[in-house]
Protein backbone atom coordinates (compact mmCIF):
# COMPACT_ATOMS: atom_id res chain seq x y z
CA UNK A 1 0.00 0.00 0.00
CA UNK A 2 2.86 2.61 -0.48
CA UNK A 3 4.86 4.53 -3.39
CA UNK A 4 8.90 4.35 -3.58
CA UNK A 5 10.91 6.78 -5.90
CA UNK A 6 14.23 5.12 -5.93
CA UNK A 7 17.85 6.30 -7.49
CA UNK A 8 19.12 2.35 -6.50
CA UNK A 9 17.99 -0.51 -8.46
CA UNK A 10 14.76 -2.29 -7.23
CA UNK A 11 15.45 -4.99 -5.25
CA UNK A 12 12.25 -7.23 -6.88
CA UNK A 13 12.91 -10.36 -4.57
CA UNK A 14 12.54 -8.16 -1.25
CA UNK A 15 9.48 -6.03 -2.69
CA UNK A 16 7.95 -9.42 -3.86
CA UNK A 17 8.62 -10.28 -0.13
CA UNK A 18 7.24 -7.72 1.27
CA UNK A 19 4.33 -7.12 -0.70
CA UNK A 20 2.78 -10.71 -0.27
CA UNK A 21 4.07 -10.60 3.78
CA UNK A 22 3.35 -13.31 6.02
CA UNK A 23 -0.42 -14.15 4.84
CA UNK A 24 -0.38 -13.54 1.08
CA UNK A 25 -3.91 -13.25 -0.37
CA UNK A 26 -5.12 -15.57 -2.68
CA UNK A 27 -3.55 -14.20 -6.25
CA UNK A 28 -0.32 -11.99 -6.67
CA UNK A 29 0.40 -10.22 -10.19
CA UNK A 30 3.55 -8.82 -10.62
CA UNK A 31 5.87 -6.09 -13.37
CA UNK A 32 9.02 -5.45 -13.98
CA UNK A 33 10.14 -2.68 -16.62
CA UNK A 34 13.46 -2.79 -17.78
CA UNK A 35 16.47 -0.48 -19.82
CA UNK A 36 15.65 -1.87 -23.13
CA UNK A 37 19.45 -2.07 -25.71
CA UNK A 38 17.18 -1.05 -28.50
CA UNK A 39 14.27 1.66 -28.90
CA UNK A 40 12.73 2.13 -31.92
CA UNK A 41 15.39 1.15 -33.72
CA UNK A 42 18.30 2.89 -32.21
CA UNK A 43 20.32 1.44 -29.53
CA UNK A 44 20.43 2.32 -26.48
CA UNK A 45 23.44 2.56 -23.71
CA UNK A 46 21.78 4.24 -20.70
CA UNK A 47 18.73 5.99 -19.60
CA UNK A 48 18.61 9.26 -17.74
CA UNK A 49 14.93 9.30 -16.05
CA UNK A 50 13.98 13.47 -14.37
CA UNK A 51 11.02 13.28 -12.18
CA UNK A 52 9.02 15.92 -10.40
CA UNK A 53 9.36 14.16 -7.29
CA UNK A 54 6.40 15.95 -5.03
CA UNK A 55 4.21 15.33 -7.99
CA UNK A 56 5.34 11.97 -8.69
CA UNK A 57 4.55 10.62 -5.04
CA UNK A 58 1.24 12.09 -5.01
CA UNK A 59 0.55 10.75 -8.57
CA UNK A 60 1.02 7.04 -7.50
CA UNK A 61 0.32 7.43 -4.40
CA UNK A 62 -3.54 8.08 -5.95
CA UNK A 63 -3.09 5.55 -8.61
CA UNK A 64 -2.66 2.92 -6.25
CA UNK A 65 -5.60 4.32 -3.96
CA UNK A 66 -7.20 4.19 -7.65
CA UNK A 67 -6.25 0.66 -8.47
CA UNK A 68 -7.09 -0.58 -5.12
CA UNK A 69 -11.00 0.56 -5.20
CA UNK A 70 -11.32 -0.78 -8.28
CA UNK A 71 -9.78 -4.11 -8.26
CA UNK A 72 -10.57 -4.45 -4.91
CA UNK A 73 -7.02 -4.82 -4.07
CA UNK A 74 -5.64 -6.34 -0.49
CA UNK A 75 -2.38 -4.97 -1.23
CA UNK A 76 -0.27 -2.77 -3.48
CA UNK A 77 2.96 -1.08 -4.32
CA UNK A 78 4.41 0.99 -6.86
CA UNK A 79 7.92 1.58 -7.53
CA UNK A 80 9.67 3.49 -9.44
CA UNK A 81 13.14 4.75 -10.17
CA UNK A 82 15.08 8.24 -11.20
CA UNK A 83 18.66 9.17 -12.26
CA UNK A 84 21.19 7.06 -14.24
CA UNK A 85 20.25 3.94 -15.22
CA UNK A 86 22.29 1.42 -17.24
CA UNK A 87 21.24 -0.90 -19.30
CA UNK A 88 19.24 -4.05 -18.02
CA UNK A 89 18.25 -2.81 -15.25
CA UNK A 90 15.54 -2.34 -13.40
CA UNK A 91 12.97 1.05 -13.93
CA UNK A 92 9.89 0.34 -12.67
CA UNK A 93 7.70 -2.07 -10.55
CA UNK A 94 4.48 -2.82 -9.56
CA UNK A 95 2.36 -5.31 -7.54
CA UNK A 96 -0.80 -6.17 -6.59
CA UNK A 97 -2.39 -8.83 -4.35
CA UNK A 98 -6.09 -9.63 -4.81
CA UNK A 99 -8.68 -12.55 -3.82
CA UNK A 100 -8.87 -13.62 -7.72
CA UNK A 101 -6.09 -13.69 -10.64
CA UNK A 102 -8.40 -11.01 -12.89
CA UNK A 103 -8.43 -8.26 -10.33
CA UNK A 104 -4.37 -9.09 -9.59
CA UNK A 105 -3.59 -8.96 -13.32
CA UNK A 106 -5.81 -6.24 -14.35
CA UNK A 107 -4.45 -4.09 -11.66
CA UNK A 108 -0.81 -4.32 -12.98
CA UNK A 109 -2.14 -3.34 -16.10
CA UNK A 110 -3.80 -0.54 -15.21
CA UNK A 111 -1.05 0.73 -12.82
CA UNK A 112 1.56 0.48 -15.34
CA UNK A 113 -0.60 1.87 -18.50
CA UNK A 114 -1.52 4.80 -15.74
CA UNK A 115 1.57 5.50 -15.11
CA UNK A 116 3.38 5.49 -18.31
CA UNK A 117 1.53 8.75 -19.63
CA UNK A 118 0.27 10.18 -15.67
CA UNK A 119 3.30 10.01 -13.46
CA UNK A 120 6.00 13.04 -14.15
CA UNK A 121 8.98 11.24 -15.54
CA UNK A 122 10.71 11.74 -18.29
CA UNK A 123 13.22 9.26 -20.07
CA UNK A 124 16.00 10.34 -22.07
CA UNK A 125 18.16 7.71 -24.17
CA UNK A 126 21.50 8.03 -24.40
CA UNK A 127 23.03 5.85 -27.02
CA UNK A 128 26.38 6.09 -29.23
CA UNK A 129 25.09 9.05 -31.51
CA UNK A 130 24.20 10.99 -28.32
CA UNK A 131 20.61 11.84 -26.80
CA UNK A 132 17.77 12.50 -26.83
CA UNK A 133 14.50 13.05 -24.91
CA UNK A 134 11.57 10.04 -25.13
CA UNK A 135 8.88 11.28 -27.30
CA UNK A 136 5.47 10.03 -25.97
CA UNK A 137 3.99 7.39 -27.39
CA UNK A 138 0.29 7.04 -29.45
CA UNK A 139 -0.17 3.54 -28.31
CA UNK A 140 0.07 4.64 -24.75
CA UNK A 141 -2.04 7.14 -24.92
CA UNK A 142 -4.72 4.56 -26.27
CA UNK A 143 -3.75 1.99 -23.57
CA UNK A 144 -4.37 4.67 -20.79
CA UNK A 145 -7.56 5.47 -22.60
CA UNK A 146 -9.02 1.83 -22.93
CA UNK A 147 -9.07 2.41 -18.76
CA UNK A 148 -11.48 5.63 -18.86
CA UNK A 149 -14.09 3.39 -20.98
CA UNK A 150 -13.82 0.07 -19.35
CA UNK A 151 -16.41 -0.83 -16.21
CA UNK B 1 1.77 38.00 -5.13
CA UNK B 2 4.61 35.09 -6.19
CA UNK B 3 4.14 31.77 -7.73
CA UNK B 4 6.68 28.96 -8.34
CA UNK B 5 7.12 28.43 -11.92
CA UNK B 6 8.66 24.52 -12.77
CA UNK B 7 10.16 23.66 -15.79
CA UNK B 8 10.88 19.78 -16.76
CA UNK B 9 12.71 17.91 -19.41
CA UNK B 10 13.06 19.27 -22.44
CA UNK B 11 11.32 22.73 -21.13
CA UNK B 12 14.11 23.05 -18.56
CA UNK B 13 16.75 22.63 -21.13
CA UNK B 14 15.58 24.82 -23.47
CA UNK B 15 15.08 27.81 -20.95
CA UNK B 16 18.21 26.51 -19.06
CA UNK B 17 16.25 26.87 -15.81
CA UNK B 18 14.20 24.55 -13.37
CA UNK B 19 12.89 26.86 -11.24
CA UNK B 20 11.65 30.53 -11.12
CA UNK B 21 9.00 32.79 -8.97
CA UNK B 22 6.57 34.57 -10.94
CA UNK B 23 4.94 37.27 -9.39
CA UNK B 24 1.42 38.00 -10.28
CA UNK B 25 1.67 41.86 -9.76
CA UNK B 26 3.43 41.65 -13.67
CA UNK B 27 -0.14 40.70 -15.07
CA UNK B 28 -2.41 43.16 -15.98
CA UNK B 29 -3.97 45.25 -13.00
CA UNK B 30 -1.86 43.13 -10.88
CA UNK B 31 -4.79 40.76 -9.94
CA UNK B 32 -4.79 38.36 -6.67
CA UNK B 33 -5.79 35.50 -8.41
CA UNK B 34 -5.14 34.68 -12.70
CA UNK B 35 -5.49 31.79 -14.81
CA UNK B 36 -3.06 29.39 -16.26
CA UNK B 37 -3.63 31.06 -19.68
CA UNK B 38 -2.64 34.46 -18.13
CA UNK B 39 0.91 33.19 -16.48
CA UNK B 40 1.46 31.25 -19.59
CA UNK B 41 0.68 34.33 -21.72
CA UNK B 42 2.60 36.77 -19.47
CA UNK B 43 5.84 34.06 -19.29
CA UNK B 44 6.01 33.24 -23.16
CA UNK B 45 6.87 37.24 -23.78
CA UNK B 46 10.03 36.54 -22.24
CA UNK B 47 11.38 35.98 -25.34
CA UNK B 48 11.38 33.62 -28.06
CA UNK B 49 12.65 30.81 -26.41
CA UNK B 50 9.74 31.23 -24.05
CA UNK B 51 7.48 31.69 -26.78
CA UNK B 52 8.23 28.46 -28.28
CA UNK B 53 8.75 26.51 -25.28
CA UNK B 54 5.79 27.39 -23.85
CA UNK B 55 3.82 26.89 -26.86
CA UNK B 56 4.94 23.88 -28.34
CA UNK B 57 1.76 20.77 -28.68
CA UNK B 58 0.45 18.67 -25.86
CA UNK B 59 2.28 21.07 -23.45
CA UNK B 60 1.74 20.07 -19.42
CA UNK B 61 0.53 22.23 -16.79
CA UNK B 62 0.37 20.97 -13.56
CA UNK B 63 -0.83 23.57 -11.09
CA UNK B 64 0.10 21.90 -7.23
CA UNK B 65 1.21 18.84 -8.38
CA UNK B 66 -1.82 17.86 -9.90
CA UNK B 67 -2.72 18.47 -13.88
CA UNK B 68 -5.05 21.12 -15.20
CA UNK B 69 -6.43 22.68 -17.75
CA UNK B 70 -5.41 26.66 -18.98
CA UNK B 71 -8.60 27.34 -17.39
CA UNK B 72 -7.34 26.61 -13.28
CA UNK B 73 -7.30 29.56 -10.94
CA UNK B 74 -3.50 30.23 -9.92
CA UNK B 75 -3.27 31.51 -6.92
CA UNK B 76 -0.32 33.38 -4.01
CA UNK B 77 2.44 30.40 -2.91
CA UNK B 78 0.83 28.01 -5.80
CA UNK B 79 3.79 25.73 -7.64
CA UNK B 80 2.81 26.04 -11.37
CA UNK B 81 4.81 23.16 -13.79
CA UNK B 82 4.77 23.44 -17.22
CA UNK B 83 6.48 19.85 -19.07
CA UNK B 84 5.73 17.93 -21.65
CA UNK B 85 4.03 14.43 -21.91
CA UNK B 86 5.37 12.57 -19.22
CA UNK B 87 7.58 9.07 -20.62
CA UNK B 88 7.76 6.84 -17.55
CA UNK B 89 7.36 3.42 -16.73
CA UNK C 1 10.91 -21.61 -21.68
CA UNK C 2 9.91 -25.10 -19.08
CA UNK C 3 7.60 -26.62 -17.03
CA UNK C 4 7.96 -28.14 -13.40
CA UNK C 5 5.45 -29.62 -12.06
CA UNK C 6 6.64 -29.98 -8.06
CA UNK C 7 5.78 -31.53 -4.31
CA UNK C 8 7.34 -28.48 -2.75
CA UNK C 9 6.69 -24.99 -2.39
CA UNK C 10 7.34 -22.58 -5.11
CA UNK C 11 10.40 -20.13 -4.76
CA UNK C 12 8.89 -17.29 -6.13
CA UNK C 13 12.42 -15.47 -5.80
CA UNK C 14 14.48 -18.59 -7.54
CA UNK C 15 11.90 -18.64 -10.05
CA UNK C 16 11.64 -14.96 -11.09
CA UNK C 17 15.41 -15.14 -11.32
CA UNK C 18 15.95 -17.95 -13.50
CA UNK C 19 13.44 -16.52 -15.60
CA UNK C 20 15.19 -13.14 -16.24
CA UNK C 21 18.41 -14.16 -16.61
CA UNK C 22 21.51 -11.83 -16.57
CA UNK C 23 20.00 -9.98 -19.90
CA UNK C 24 16.54 -9.32 -19.39
CA UNK C 25 13.62 -8.14 -21.51
CA UNK C 26 12.10 -5.22 -21.10
CA UNK C 27 9.18 -6.45 -19.93
CA UNK C 28 8.23 -9.22 -16.87
CA UNK C 29 4.91 -10.46 -15.54
CA UNK C 30 4.68 -13.14 -13.01
CA UNK C 31 0.95 -14.47 -11.02
CA UNK C 32 1.77 -16.44 -8.26
CA UNK C 33 -1.50 -18.55 -6.62
CA UNK C 34 -1.93 -18.93 -3.25
CA UNK C 35 -4.23 -21.71 -1.06
CA UNK C 36 -6.98 -19.45 0.20
CA UNK C 37 -8.68 -20.19 3.73
CA UNK C 38 -11.93 -19.36 2.42
CA UNK C 39 -13.77 -21.39 -0.52
CA UNK C 40 -17.33 -20.13 -1.50
CA UNK C 41 -17.99 -19.46 1.86
CA UNK C 42 -16.30 -22.22 3.67
CA UNK C 43 -13.40 -22.35 5.64
CA UNK C 44 -10.25 -24.10 3.96
CA UNK C 45 -8.15 -25.81 6.18
CA UNK C 46 -5.58 -27.68 3.33
CA UNK C 47 -5.70 -28.64 -0.21
CA UNK C 48 -4.84 -31.51 -1.79
CA UNK C 49 -4.15 -31.63 -5.63
CA UNK C 50 -4.49 -34.47 -7.88
CA UNK C 51 -3.01 -34.72 -11.34
CA UNK C 52 -2.27 -36.78 -14.04
CA UNK C 53 1.73 -36.17 -14.84
CA UNK C 54 2.21 -37.14 -17.99
CA UNK C 55 -1.00 -35.11 -19.03
CA UNK C 56 0.05 -32.28 -16.93
CA UNK C 57 3.50 -31.61 -18.84
CA UNK C 58 2.18 -32.31 -22.09
CA UNK C 59 -0.51 -29.60 -22.05
CA UNK C 60 1.35 -26.87 -19.78
CA UNK C 61 4.47 -27.12 -21.87
CA UNK C 62 2.17 -26.98 -25.50
CA UNK C 63 0.40 -23.96 -23.38
CA UNK C 64 3.60 -22.19 -22.51
CA UNK C 65 4.91 -22.73 -26.59
CA UNK C 66 1.04 -21.35 -27.36
CA UNK C 67 1.50 -18.25 -25.08
CA UNK C 68 5.59 -17.92 -26.87
CA UNK C 69 3.76 -17.45 -30.38
CA UNK C 70 0.59 -15.53 -29.35
CA UNK C 71 2.70 -12.95 -27.13
CA UNK C 72 5.82 -13.08 -28.91
CA UNK C 73 7.75 -13.76 -25.49
CA UNK C 74 11.70 -14.09 -25.08
CA UNK C 75 11.15 -16.88 -22.41
CA UNK C 76 8.41 -18.56 -20.17
CA UNK C 77 7.72 -20.47 -16.98
CA UNK C 78 4.97 -22.41 -15.35
CA UNK C 79 5.40 -24.33 -12.26
CA UNK C 80 2.21 -25.81 -10.63
CA UNK C 81 2.20 -27.88 -7.32
CA UNK C 82 0.84 -31.41 -6.46
CA UNK C 83 0.23 -33.07 -3.26
CA UNK C 84 -0.56 -31.79 -0.04
CA UNK C 85 -0.47 -28.16 0.60
CA UNK C 86 -1.39 -26.23 3.21
CA UNK C 87 -3.15 -23.00 3.73
CA UNK C 88 -1.43 -19.71 2.20
CA UNK C 89 1.14 -22.03 0.02
CA UNK C 90 2.00 -21.26 -3.27
CA UNK C 91 0.22 -23.66 -5.59
CA UNK C 92 1.32 -22.15 -9.11
CA UNK C 93 3.59 -19.87 -10.40
CA UNK C 94 3.49 -17.88 -13.71
CA UNK C 95 6.22 -15.58 -15.40
CA UNK C 96 6.63 -14.27 -18.86
CA UNK C 97 8.88 -11.86 -20.58
CA UNK C 98 8.11 -10.13 -23.86
CA UNK C 99 9.34 -6.50 -25.16
CA UNK C 100 6.16 -4.89 -24.49
CA UNK C 101 4.21 -4.78 -21.31
CA UNK C 102 0.75 -5.38 -22.97
CA UNK C 103 2.47 -8.97 -24.75
CA UNK C 104 3.62 -10.27 -21.04
CA UNK C 105 0.63 -9.12 -18.61
CA UNK C 106 -1.69 -10.93 -21.13
CA UNK C 107 0.55 -13.39 -21.54
CA UNK C 108 0.45 -14.80 -18.09
CA UNK C 109 -3.39 -13.83 -18.08
CA UNK C 110 -3.66 -16.75 -20.74
CA UNK C 111 -1.59 -19.21 -19.04
CA UNK C 112 -3.36 -18.77 -15.93
CA UNK C 113 -6.73 -18.82 -17.40
CA UNK C 114 -6.17 -21.71 -19.30
CA UNK C 115 -4.14 -24.05 -16.98
CA UNK C 116 -7.89 -23.98 -14.80
CA UNK C 117 -9.60 -25.35 -16.95
CA UNK C 118 -7.36 -27.45 -19.23
CA UNK C 119 -4.50 -29.19 -17.52
CA UNK C 120 -5.66 -31.96 -15.33
CA UNK C 121 -5.07 -30.90 -11.22
CA UNK C 122 -8.14 -31.69 -9.22
CA UNK C 123 -8.10 -29.57 -6.32
CA UNK C 124 -9.59 -31.33 -3.00
CA UNK C 125 -10.31 -28.60 0.03
CA UNK C 126 -10.08 -30.27 3.93
CA UNK C 127 -11.76 -27.88 5.87
CA UNK C 128 -13.14 -28.37 9.58
CA UNK C 129 -16.34 -30.12 8.10
CA UNK C 130 -14.62 -32.85 5.97
CA UNK C 131 -13.11 -32.92 2.42
CA UNK C 132 -14.86 -32.15 -0.99
CA UNK C 133 -13.02 -31.66 -4.74
CA UNK C 134 -13.34 -28.39 -5.76
CA UNK C 135 -16.79 -28.30 -8.36
CA UNK C 136 -15.37 -26.65 -11.86
CA UNK C 137 -16.66 -22.79 -12.08
CA UNK C 138 -18.37 -21.33 -15.09
CA UNK C 139 -16.68 -18.28 -14.59
CA UNK C 140 -13.54 -20.00 -15.36
CA UNK C 141 -14.94 -21.11 -18.48
CA UNK C 142 -15.87 -18.09 -19.36
CA UNK C 143 -12.27 -16.65 -19.36
CA UNK C 144 -10.89 -19.21 -20.68
CA UNK C 145 -13.10 -18.90 -23.87
CA UNK C 146 -12.22 -15.20 -24.34
CA UNK C 147 -8.72 -16.30 -25.43
CA UNK C 148 -10.40 -18.41 -28.42
CA UNK C 149 -12.82 -15.58 -29.81
CA UNK C 150 -9.82 -13.00 -29.17
CA UNK C 151 -6.83 -11.87 -31.58
CA UNK D 1 -4.84 -55.40 -27.41
CA UNK D 2 -5.32 -54.08 -24.29
CA UNK D 3 -5.71 -50.57 -23.99
CA UNK D 4 -4.82 -48.77 -20.70
CA UNK D 5 -7.72 -46.75 -18.48
CA UNK D 6 -7.11 -44.46 -16.10
CA UNK D 7 -9.26 -42.82 -13.56
CA UNK D 8 -8.74 -39.85 -11.47
CA UNK D 9 -10.35 -37.34 -8.74
CA UNK D 10 -14.09 -38.33 -7.98
CA UNK D 11 -13.88 -41.19 -10.76
CA UNK D 12 -11.07 -42.41 -8.93
CA UNK D 13 -12.71 -42.48 -5.67
CA UNK D 14 -16.38 -43.38 -6.67
CA UNK D 15 -14.47 -46.61 -8.57
CA UNK D 16 -11.87 -47.20 -6.20
CA UNK D 17 -9.40 -47.78 -8.78
CA UNK D 18 -7.09 -45.77 -10.42
CA UNK D 19 -5.71 -47.73 -13.25
CA UNK D 20 -7.18 -51.25 -15.65
CA UNK D 21 -6.44 -53.10 -18.43
CA UNK D 22 -9.15 -53.16 -21.03
CA UNK D 23 -8.92 -55.80 -23.97
CA UNK D 24 -10.65 -54.47 -27.20
CA UNK D 25 -11.67 -58.02 -27.51
CA UNK D 26 -14.11 -57.60 -25.35
CA UNK D 27 -16.16 -55.51 -27.44
CA UNK D 28 -18.45 -56.95 -30.12
CA UNK D 29 -16.71 -58.13 -32.92
CA UNK D 30 -13.65 -58.06 -31.05
CA UNK D 31 -12.41 -54.98 -33.27
CA UNK D 32 -8.56 -53.88 -33.53
CA UNK D 33 -9.63 -50.55 -32.93
CA UNK D 34 -12.62 -48.70 -31.65
CA UNK D 35 -14.07 -44.96 -30.76
CA UNK D 36 -13.89 -43.68 -26.95
CA UNK D 37 -17.48 -43.97 -27.18
CA UNK D 38 -17.70 -47.83 -27.59
CA UNK D 39 -14.89 -48.56 -24.64
CA UNK D 40 -17.54 -46.12 -22.24
CA UNK D 41 -20.09 -48.14 -22.79
CA UNK D 42 -18.44 -51.34 -22.05
CA UNK D 43 -17.07 -50.08 -19.09
CA UNK D 44 -20.19 -48.60 -18.03
CA UNK D 45 -21.46 -52.54 -18.02
CA UNK D 46 -19.75 -53.37 -15.28
CA UNK D 47 -21.68 -52.04 -12.85
CA UNK D 48 -24.33 -49.54 -11.33
CA UNK D 49 -21.23 -47.54 -10.07
CA UNK D 50 -19.47 -47.57 -13.17
CA UNK D 51 -22.65 -46.40 -15.22
CA UNK D 52 -22.82 -43.70 -12.94
CA UNK D 53 -19.48 -43.03 -12.85
CA UNK D 54 -18.85 -42.63 -16.70
CA UNK D 55 -22.22 -40.76 -17.42
CA UNK D 56 -22.00 -37.88 -15.22
CA UNK D 57 -21.98 -34.56 -17.32
CA UNK D 58 -19.18 -32.96 -18.50
CA UNK D 59 -16.93 -36.14 -18.25
CA UNK D 60 -13.52 -35.82 -20.18
CA UNK D 61 -12.06 -38.44 -22.28
CA UNK D 62 -8.24 -38.15 -22.65
CA UNK D 63 -6.33 -40.39 -25.33
CA UNK D 64 -2.90 -40.22 -25.06
CA UNK D 65 -2.47 -37.18 -23.01
CA UNK D 66 -4.90 -35.29 -24.83
CA UNK D 67 -8.59 -34.23 -24.19
CA UNK D 68 -10.54 -35.59 -27.42
CA UNK D 69 -14.17 -36.57 -28.55
CA UNK D 70 -16.29 -39.92 -28.07
CA UNK D 71 -15.73 -39.89 -31.71
CA UNK D 72 -11.55 -40.68 -31.31
CA UNK D 73 -9.98 -44.00 -32.67
CA UNK D 74 -8.94 -46.20 -29.57
CA UNK D 75 -6.11 -48.57 -30.84
CA UNK D 76 -4.38 -50.99 -28.73
CA UNK D 77 -1.52 -49.74 -26.24
CA UNK D 78 -3.45 -46.52 -25.72
CA UNK D 79 -4.10 -44.63 -22.71
CA UNK D 80 -7.27 -43.39 -22.34
CA UNK D 81 -8.20 -41.58 -19.16
CA UNK D 82 -11.68 -40.38 -17.76
CA UNK D 83 -11.88 -37.40 -14.98
CA UNK D 84 -14.54 -35.11 -14.15
CA UNK D 85 -13.64 -31.18 -15.39
CA UNK D 86 -10.20 -30.03 -14.14
CA UNK D 87 -9.86 -27.68 -11.53
CA UNK D 88 -6.30 -26.20 -10.99
CA UNK D 89 -4.57 -23.24 -10.99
Amino acid sequence: MSVALQAEAIDVAAEYSALVGPAPGAAVATFTGYVRGESEGRAVASLELEHYPEMALRVLEELGQQAEARFQLSRWRIVHRFGQLGLAETIVWVGAVADHRGEAISACEFMMDTLKTDAPFWKREQGPDGGDWVGSRESDSQRRARWRSEG
Amino acid sequence: MSVTIKLFSSLREALGVSEIEFDLGELDGAPLEADVAAVKAALSKRGADWQEALNQPNLVHALNHKVVYLEATVSEGDELAFFPPMTGG
